[in-house]
C-alpha cells in the first residue's frame, strides 16, 4: 500500500515537473504575446494541480493536506483569473497578435491611450 | 535598463527569489514578511510612484568611471574581509555561541511558545521590537505629511457612475476578489495568532491584512474603499497600536516589574507571557496594517489628484 | 576550504550592485531600487550567518536536535518591514521633488537649482 | 523524486527570469513575473517536504494570495495612467 502510494505521487510528481518544463520551454520559444500567454496560462494550473496532489499522497497528514488543499483551490481561482485579466488588459491596450511587429505595436499603443 | 517598468518587474521577482532563499535557509519567519513585503508591496508602491513621477530614465551623460572604480574597490575589500570570516554553515561560529543557545535551549521553559523566533521577537527583546514599530509608524507620519491632499468628496452619484463603469471593466477580477477578499483577511488573522506556534506575527498578519484592503482598493475604486476606510479613522487606528503595544509595558512597570516584562500581567509566568505576546503581537499588527494602509492611500490618492488636475 | 565562504561573495556582489546603482545612476527612483538591493544583500548576510549546517527551522517540534539561530531572523524580520516603511518614505519625497522641480532627474534638479541662486 | 521535481522548477524559474529580461513588451514580463510566482509557490511546497518539515505550507498560501494581488495591482496601474503619461512626456 505504501509503496502503491509512494509510486503513484511520484508518476504525479513526474508529469508535473514536465508539464512545468514544457511551459517554461514555451514561454520562452513562443513567438508572440499571446501564444506565450497560452502556454503559460494552460501548463502552470495543471502543473501546479499536479504537483501538489503528488505532494498531498507523499504525506497524508490531515493539517499538511488541508492547507495543501487550499493551495490547490487558490490555485485554482487565481491562476486562471490572473490569465484572463492579462489577456483582456493586452486587448485593451491594442496588443495586436503579431509575429515580429513590435514597433507598429508601438505605434498602435501611443496613438491610444 | 532604461524603462523604470521593467526596472520594477525584475525587482518583483528579486523580492521572491530572496525570499525563496530565506526558506532554502530556514528562516521561515523572515521569507513569509519577505514574501508579503518584497513581492506584494513594494512592487506596488514603486509602480505607484512611477505612475506619477514618469516612466523613462534620461540616459546618464558622463561616464560613471569614477563609481565604478570606488565600487570595484571598495567591493575587493570587503572579499578581503571575508577571508576571516567563519565558513558557511558551520556550527562553531562566533555567531552561535552567545545567546542562542540559550534562547534554544530556555525558551521553551520560560515563554512557553514553540516558535523560537516569536519568543525572541515579542519578549527576549520586546523592547526592540517597540523601536521598530514606532520607527515604522514615524514613517507612516512622514509619507502623510509629505503626501496628503485635501480632496473635494465625490457625490454619491459619481461614485455611482464610477463603480458602473469599472464594473464592466473588471467584471471577473471582482467577483473572483469579491470571493478572495474575506478569505485574506481570515487567513491574516490566523497569521496574527497562530504566530506563536508557526511561522507568522504581528509583522506579517499586519502586511497581509493591507494586502486584502490594497486588492478592494484597486478594483473597486479609492472612493468605495474611503467610505468603509476612513482616513482619519485608520489615523487613529495607528496610534492605537503603538498605544496597545506601549501600554502594556506600562503596566509591567505599575507592577513593579520592569518595561516589557510579561510576567506582571498574570500571577502564572507562562500565561503572563502568552498573554503579553498576544497582546504586544496584536499592537504590531495594527500598526503595521494600518501604517501600509495609509501609505497605499496617500500614493493612490496623490495619483488621483494629478489626473483630475490635468484633465 | 576558500570555498566555504562563497555566501559571503554572494553577499558583497549584490551590495556593491546596489551601491553601484545609487552613486551611478541620477534618476531617484532607480536609486531607490538601487538601495533596496543593498538592503536586500544585507538581510542575506544575516539570514546566511544564522544557517547552521544540518540545523532546520528554529520553531521547537520533537526529535530535532539541531536549530538554526533564532537571533538574526528577529533582527532581519523587523528590518524587512521598516525597510518597506523608509523605502515608502523615500518615494514619497521622491513624488514630491517631481511636484516641485518637475523631474526626478538629480541633474535637472541641480541645474534647476543653479538657476534659481 | 521531489529533487528531481525541484530542479525541473529551479530550471523553469531561470526560464521565466530570462523571459522578463528579454520580454519585449509590458505584457510579457509581468506574464513572467506571474509565472515565476506560481513557481515559487510550488517551490516553497516541495522544499518543504525536502527539508521534512511540511507544516510551513502557510508561505505558499501566502505566496499565492501575494501574487494575485500584485499582478492585478500591475495590471491595474500600467493599464491606463502609465502609457498615458509616457506619451504625454514624448510630446
Amino acid at each position: 500500500m505504501g509503496s502503491l502510494m509512494d509510486i503513484s505521487s511520484a508518476v504525479f510528481l513526474l508529469i508535473g515537473s514536465f508539464l512545468c518544463v514544457s511551459g517554461g520551454v514555451g514561454i520562452l520559444r513562443f513567438p508572440d504575446f499571446y501564444t506565450r500567454m497560452h502556454a503559460a496560462g494552460v501548463t502552470d494550473t495543471l502543473a501546479t494541480a499536479m504537483i501538489l496532489i503528488g505532494l498531498m499522497l507523499q504525506n497524508p497528514d490531515g493539517l499538511v493536506v488541508l492547507k495543501l488543499i487550499i493551495i490547490l483551490l487558490m490555485t485554482l481561482f487565481i491562476s486562471p483569473t490572473a490569465s484572463h485579466a492579462l489577456a483582456s488588459a493586452a486587448v485593451h491596450n491594442d496588443l495586436k497578435p503579431v509575429l515580429d511587429n513590435k514597433e507598429s505595436n508601438e505605434k498602435v499603443k501611443t496613438s491610444n491611450p | 535598463m532604461k524603462d523604470l517598468f521593467a526596472v520594477i518587474m525584475l525587482s518583483g521577482i528579486y523580492g521572491l527569489l530572496s525570499a525563496s532563499f530565506f526558506v532554502a535557509m530556514d528562516a521561515v519567519d523572515v521569507a513569509f514578511t519577505e514574501a508579503s513585503v518584497g513581492a506584494g508591496i513594494s512592487t506596488l508602491l514603486m509602480l505607484v510612484a512611477i505612475t506619477i513621477t514618469g516612466r523613462s530614465e534620461h540616459p546618464v551623460r558622463h561616464k560613471p568611471v569614477l563609481a565604478l572604480v570606488v565600487v570595484i574597490v571598495t567591493g575587493s575589500l570587503l572579499i578581503y574581509g571575508t577571508l576571516d570570516m567563519p565558513y558557511f554553515g558551520s556550527a562553531t561560529a562566533p555567531v552561535h555561541q552567545h545567546v542562542a543557545p540559550q534562547y534554544i535551549n530556555d525558551s521553551m521553559q520560560q515563554v512557553g511558545v514553540p516558535n523560537i523566533v516569536t519568543s525572541v521577537l515579542a519578549s527576549y527583546r520586546g523592547f526592540d521590537t517597540f523601536g521598530e514599530v514606532v520607527v515604522i509608524f514615524t514613517a507612516g507620519m512622514g509619507v502623510l505629511a509629505l503626501l496628503s491632499v485635501v480632496r473635494r468628496p465625490k457625490g454619491i452619484a459619481e461614485i455611482d457612475s464610477l463603480n458602473k463603469s469599472m464594473h464592466e471593466e473588471y467584471l471577473v477580477l471582482r467577483i473572483v476578489a469579491k470571493m478572495l477578499i474575506p478569505f485574506i483577511l481570515l487567513f491574516a488573522l490566523y497569521v496574527q495568532f497562530h504566530g506563536d506556534f508557526g511561522p507568522g506575527g504581528g509583522f506579517q498578519a499586519g502586511v497581509i491584512f493591507a494586502a486584502a484592503i490594497i486588492l478592494y482598493t484597486m478594483l473597486f475604486g479609492m472612493s468605495t474603499a474611503r467610505r468603509v476606510i476612513n482616513q482619519s479613522l485608520i489615523q487613529l487606528v495607528a496610534a492605537i497600536g503603538v498605544l496597545v503595544y506601549g501600554s502594556v509595558g506600562v503596566v509591567a512597570l505599575l507592577e513593579d516589574k520592569n518595561f516589557l516584562d510579561y510576567s506582571a500581567l498574570s500571577t502564572d509566568p507562562i500565561a503572563g507571557q502568552h498573554l503579553g505576546i498576544l497582546l504586544i503581537e496584536l499592537g504590531v499588527g495594527i500598526t503595521v496594517a494600518s501604517v501600509m494602509i495609509i501609505i497605499f492611500f496617500n500614493f493612490a490618492g496623490r495619483e488621483n489628484s494629478e489626473e483630475n488636475k490635468e484633465s | 576550504m576558500i570555498l566555504g565562504l562563497y555566501n559571503y561573495w554572494i553577499v558583497v556582489v549584490l551590495m556593491m550592485i546596489g551601491f553601484y546603482i545609487v552613486i551611478a545612476h541620477g534618476n531617484l527612483i532607480k536609486k531607490i531600487v538601487g538601495l533596496t538591493i543593498f538592503q536586500t544583500s544585507v538581510f542575506i548576510f544575516y539570514i546566511s550567518m544564522a544557517k547552521v549546517e544540518g540545523g532546520t527551522a528554529p520553531i521547537l517540534a520533537e526529535g530535532i536536535k539541531q536549530y538554526s539561530n533564532p537571533l538574526p531572523h528577529v533582527l532581519i524580520l523587523t528590518a524587512i518591514v521598516v525597510g518597506i516603511a523608509t523605502t515608502a518614505l523615500g518615494l514619497a519625497l521622491a513624488v514630491r521633488i517631481k511636484e516641485a522641480y518637475g523631474s526626478i532627474e538629480e541633474e535637472e534638479i541641480q541645474e534647476k537649482d543653479n538657476l534659481d541662486c | 523524486m521531489l529533487i528531481a521535481a525541484t530542479i525541473a522548477i529551479l530550471v523553469v524559474m531561470i526560464m521565466s527570469i530570462v523571459r522578463a529580461v528579454m520580454g519585449p513588451t509590458f505584457y510579457d514580463r509581468i506574464l513572467a513575473v506571474n509565472m515565476f510566482g506560481t513557481k515559487t509557490v510550488l517551490l516553497i511546497s516541495l522544499l518543504g517536504f525536502v527539508m521534512g518539515r511540511p507544516e510551513f505550507l502557510d508561505i505558499a498560501i501566502v505566496y499565492a494570495l501575494i501574487n494575485f494581488i500584485s499582478v492585478i495591482g500591475v495590471l491595474h496601474y500600467s493599464d491606463s495612467s502609465v502609457f498615458k503619461r509616457s506619451s504625454q512626456q514624448k510630446k
